[in-house]
């Protein structure tokens, strides 16, 4: 299951942000998104796990095949760890809930309400629902805010455990993650130029040219 | 040469007043965010080609 | 799918989930009717019908917001639109579970607020019948317009604004089946309509729904 | 050359500008034209009086209200299908004159109701469904000013235009089904059975034209100004990019 | 504390502000009485005192949430209270605020929709001045309403449980003063307690808000 | 103007977080508090800044002298930069709201409307407010969140300005200020004990023991 992104243009808000983003990302292997502020690394992984169109350009594999964790985690504050999981695992046919409690080291932790777990816990569990969801490719946009030293390097040892089953991941981030076998990709170079100097336009730009 | 309205005078005037009175309104709304908007545009399209 | 509904219903069911606060708010409605009106109750019951629907509709229609607010805040609805789920079963399962959290308790206390409204005897049978019917249309009308909003800082307000004239016919042809009924009148025309409203609605809009999530999420 | 050619706001823009002073030069003669006719040079009617003249206001705002509604619902569809900007955009622009109308014969129905039914308004199928068209159109304009980003703007307002579409329809026939009603038939006639006379009906026809192409003077300028609009909002988010 | 009060209001008037929603909903709820109740001229007529009341109600009930809801989600509430205003005249601001921007069109309105409801002519100047003397209270009161639920996730339709009781006075001598004016008697009964009503609220509530802040904030 | 804190103790969610806090901020001088996320600086400055009661101590100023600036800004998206600005200076007596623009380096921005601002912007429009307000002691909570290297070192001028004008700051940060002169409080020694052994109970607690 190889992903090869080509030529990819994408757009905030109408706006068009990045532009002629290619790379490819082979089973077993991680990449890590980088970027300054606001040069659209959150908006190339929602257009990736097709949350939104790209503007131009190829994606080799469909939506199916991504899970996508945002900068929101997703839990219910009413309900406890276990459940919260629980119901992602039924949503995507039913993985082992407990498994993947006590990858992210929650085992402890799953009965308790997700409104009383800390910033750091809620992030853990927000990271247990890519286990259950058994998908191959997982975007993930910084997905250690928020977790201390010893949480970060937990995750990346869920990372390197997913790519050791022949899964992918393509990781935005500002920090160091602990995978110095991730190859990064710099998004900077992509930036979307003006349409005047050659870039390409919004739909609407170009009907005023 | 204003038509005798008969018994209904009112009527009609208040019909035709409030008529006028939203049709002007829209109109005069329609110009007015149009002079603005090509203003704006102006003011913008001068900034960016500097 | 199933999962969903189970998981919507458990989180109205928890503390604040604001299971219940539909049919307070029913309550106080058509409390509030009378009090505003004036206590002859032979023009009550004359106007019963008609206030317990737009009491019941009022009702449903405080509550959409929550239906995917709370998902899009906490960032759920991103992750429900990538999972192996189609939108418009979603959205259909956001409905039920609307409709069995705020419809269903609607209709099961409506005879006893039909009590306090002098509603005529022969209009009971009719009140649980027609408020059962309509409902559902409430509901998925309803999603129809939360997907609408969805994304919208407090637009609580404009929801209800959208959601309204999409209400009337149902309206329209809810209360004339209840003070048909009421009357003991034929209502199998005006209750025939509102059956057809409600499959219509519930076969057609959660495609129109899912399209509109779509495009917030955007 | 495509009729959709036009959907370019570009085109769009020089066609318009050299088609605009024509339209409304010709908007202002059958405007004026047809109600001046209407006010000063018509009969009253033997039973209605002088109050077959509101009619030169009413019936013209009444079916451009509804015909606004449709082009609305047309335009919809083409943004929705064809995703032509300047479309959308003419929907956004028709709105506030779709609903100027609306007010025009809801005001005008009112006040002539008073002579004729003894009352300003009464729950008439007609009329009440022109109400619920009045909330229709608020609901959509609340929509698009309500949405920061244009293309969702545009695409949910279609959606909307779209349902509501038909639920209003199925208003009408509700309010049809639940009270007989006052109002006139929808032949053009005073009397049942009787046509209107000619002398009412040919200043009517002439104001119904300039009504209609009053109607389009609107929704050009404002679909001209909606189409600048949208290009500063384009410029400066590209401004803000650097 | 001027400041505060144009501040809120620039608010309310700038797009997505809120602005006329209320009246909207006004309007909407006036019109739905009649599809539900059935189109009778004589009936809606002997209804109209109590509808309109109610509906100016529920239109103010439903933009409680916005006094101080969005203050406190962008943290400018936090400043406010340590800023060198007193609480009380920060809500007391607010509330004038939200009478200028919902209560005062409502009453503006009012006569309006008193045609859509067959209002009889001696209620016009009574509808006027009930809901001009009654509105302040309901904003007043409203206010503390949401004073107490600021904060919560999602507490509008709570902020409605809890209001709508203590609106109950208000509407009961505001309905019933429209409804003597409507009918030719004396009103000066209930308008005199409807105005009471109002000083009360006016004056001693903003503390109790106040108090219900700052207790919110810690 | 100094201000003495003396045997602190406060409380969020009517569980102590911190006791035994003391320390002395004199005219001029700025102070910097450090410690783990959930140790409690947050509600240390609530605090101090008179939006909840401390359970014990004494503080030597009255919460009047304090401008408190949160996690949040407190701007209204449909307002512009000026209006937004001139709002806080009228409530806080009228102070120049062009030199606060220009201050922290928004003049040519004073007409946007806030929400067109960019994160950074915002938070330097929500710092501007601190200059309007007129008063001497500075309480801020990370208040350099999402702004860049550039603007921080901004930042830091600005608040070497107001220590020069006799003010006196603190500072809640995770990050380096570029403010060496400033002393650093690590609150960690300050977290609440249990009080079984020795720590003070919540308003509840104590009417149990
Ligand atoms: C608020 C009240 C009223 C409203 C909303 C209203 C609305 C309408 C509408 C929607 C039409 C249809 C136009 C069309 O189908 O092309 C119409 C036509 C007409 N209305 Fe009214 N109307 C009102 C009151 C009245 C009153 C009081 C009268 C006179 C007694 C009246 C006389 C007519 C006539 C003569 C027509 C033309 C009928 C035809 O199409 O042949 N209307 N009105
Ligand atoms: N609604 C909008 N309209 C116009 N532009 C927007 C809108 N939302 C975001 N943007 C812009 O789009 C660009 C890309 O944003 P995006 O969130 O993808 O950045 P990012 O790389 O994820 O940044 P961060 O590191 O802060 O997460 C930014 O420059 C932002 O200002
Ligand atoms: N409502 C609440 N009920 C109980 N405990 C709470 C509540 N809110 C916060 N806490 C706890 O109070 C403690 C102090 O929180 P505070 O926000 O002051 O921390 P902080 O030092 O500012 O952290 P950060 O560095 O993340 O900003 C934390 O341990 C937190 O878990
Ligand atoms: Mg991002
Ligand atoms: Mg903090």
């Amino acid at each position: 299951m190889e992903m090869i992104v080509s030529d990819l243009a994408c757009a905030r808000g109408g706006v068009p942000v990045l532009e002629g983003v290619g790379f490819r990302l082979g089973a077993g292997q991680a990449v890590i998104l980088r970027g300054p502020n606001g040069i659209g690394k959150t908006t190339l992984l929602r257009t990736l796990a097709g949350l939104q169109p790209a503007l131009r350009g190829d994606i080799s594999v469909p939506a199916e095949t991504i899970a996508y964790a945002s900068h929101a985690d997703g839990l219910k504050a009413t309900l406890s760890a276990r459940e919260n999981l629980a119901f992602w695992a039924a949503v995507y046919g039913g993985a082992d809930v407990d498994a993947a409690l006590g990858a992210m080291n929650l085992s402890a932790l799953a009965d308790r309400q997700a409104q009383n777990l800390s910033a750091g816990q809620k992030r853990r569990l927000g990271l247990a629902r890519l286990l259950v969801t058994g998908r191959a490719i997982w975007m993930l946009d910084e997905p250690t805010v928020s977790l201390d030293a010893a949480s970060v390097a937990l995750f990346a040892g869920v990372v390197r455990g997913h790519l050791a089953r022949g899964g992918a991941a393509l990781i935005a981030t500002h920090i160091d993650l602990g995978l110095p076998e991730a190859e990064v990709l710099e998004l900077s170079p992509f930036r979307a130029r003006p349409r005047a100097e050659g870039g390409i336009g919004g739909a609407f730009d170009e009907a005023f040219v | 040469m204003m038509p005798d309205l008969g018994r209904y005078a009112l009527e009609v005037a208040l019909a035709y007043g409030v008529s006028l009175a939203l049709l002007g309104a829209l109109i005069a709304g329609t110009l007015w965010r149009g002079a603005r908007v090509r203003r704006a545009l102006a003011e913008v399209e001068k900034r960016q080609e500097r | 799918m199933i999962a969903l509904l189970l998981r919507d219903l458990r989180l109205a069911i928890r503390a604040g989930g604001g299971f219940g606060l539909g049919l307070a708010f029913f309550l106080i409605v058509t409390v509030l009717v009378p009090l505003g009106v004036g206590p002859e109750g032979g023009m009550l019951s004359r106007i019963a019908p008609g206030i317990l629907w737009v009491g019941a509709l009022l009702a449903c229609l405080l509550s959409l917001d929550r239906i995917f607010a709370l998902d899009h805040e906490d960032g759920s609805l991103d992750l429900l639109a990538t999972a192996p789920l189609p939108l418009e079963a979603v959205v259909t399962m956001k409905a039920a579970a609307h409709w069995i959290t705020t419809g269903l308790p609607l209709v099961l206390a409506a005879p006893v607020l039909g009590l306090l409204l002098n509603l005529p005897w022969p209009g009971y049978p009719w009140l649980l019948v027609s408020l059962g019917v309509g409902t559902p249309a409430l509901s998925v009308i309803g999603t129809f317009g939360a997907a609408l909003t969805v994304g919208l800082r407090r637009g609580g307000l404009l929801l209800s604004l959208l959601v309204l004239p999409l209400y009337v016919p149902t309206l329209i042809f809810g209360a004339e089946t209840l003070r048909r009924g009421a009357e003991g009148l034929s209502v199998a025309t005006p209750l025939l309509m509102l059956g057809g409203i409600t499959a219509g609605a519930v076969a057609l809009l959660p495609f129109a729904s899912a399209a509109a999530i779509r495009v917030n999420l955007r | 050359m495509s009729i959709w050619e036009y959907a370019n706001p570009k085109k769009f823009m020089e066609t318009s500008a050299t088609a605009l002073p024509w339209i409304t030069g010709l908007a202002g003669l059958t405007l004026i034209v047809g109600l001046v006719w209407g006010f000063f040079f018509t009969p009253d009617d033997y039973r209605q009086g002088s109050t077959v003249k509101i009619i030169y206001l009413h019936v013209p705002a009444a079916m451009m209200a509804i015909n606004a509604w449709i082009m609305m619902l047309v335009a919809s569809l083409i943004w929705l299908i064809r995703r032509h900007h300047v479309s959308a955009l003419a929907a956004r622009a028709a709105a506030p004159v779709g609903i100027t109308m609306t007010l025009i014969a809801l005001f005008t129905g009112a006040i002539w109701g008073q002579p004729m039914w003894g009352t300003w308004w009464a729950w008439d199928p007609r009329l009440t469904s022109f109400l619920i068209l009045f909330l229709f159109y608020l609901g959509y304009m609340a929509l698009w000013e309500a949405i920061e980003d244009p293309d969702t703007a545009a695409d949910l307002t279609s959606v909307l235009c779209l349902v509501g579409s038909v639920f209003a329809l199925l208003s009408r026939y509700a309010v049809n089904f639940w009270n007989q009603g006052l109002h006139q038939g929808a032949s053009l006639s005073v009397a049942p059975g009787e046509r209107m006379h000619l002398v009412f009906r040919m200043p009517l026809y002439v104001s119904m034209a300039g009504f209609a192409l009053l109607f389009v003077t609107l929704v050009l300028l404002r679909t001209r100004t909606e189409i600048r609009a949208r290009r500063i909002k384009a410029l400066l988010a590209r401004e803000r990019m650097g």
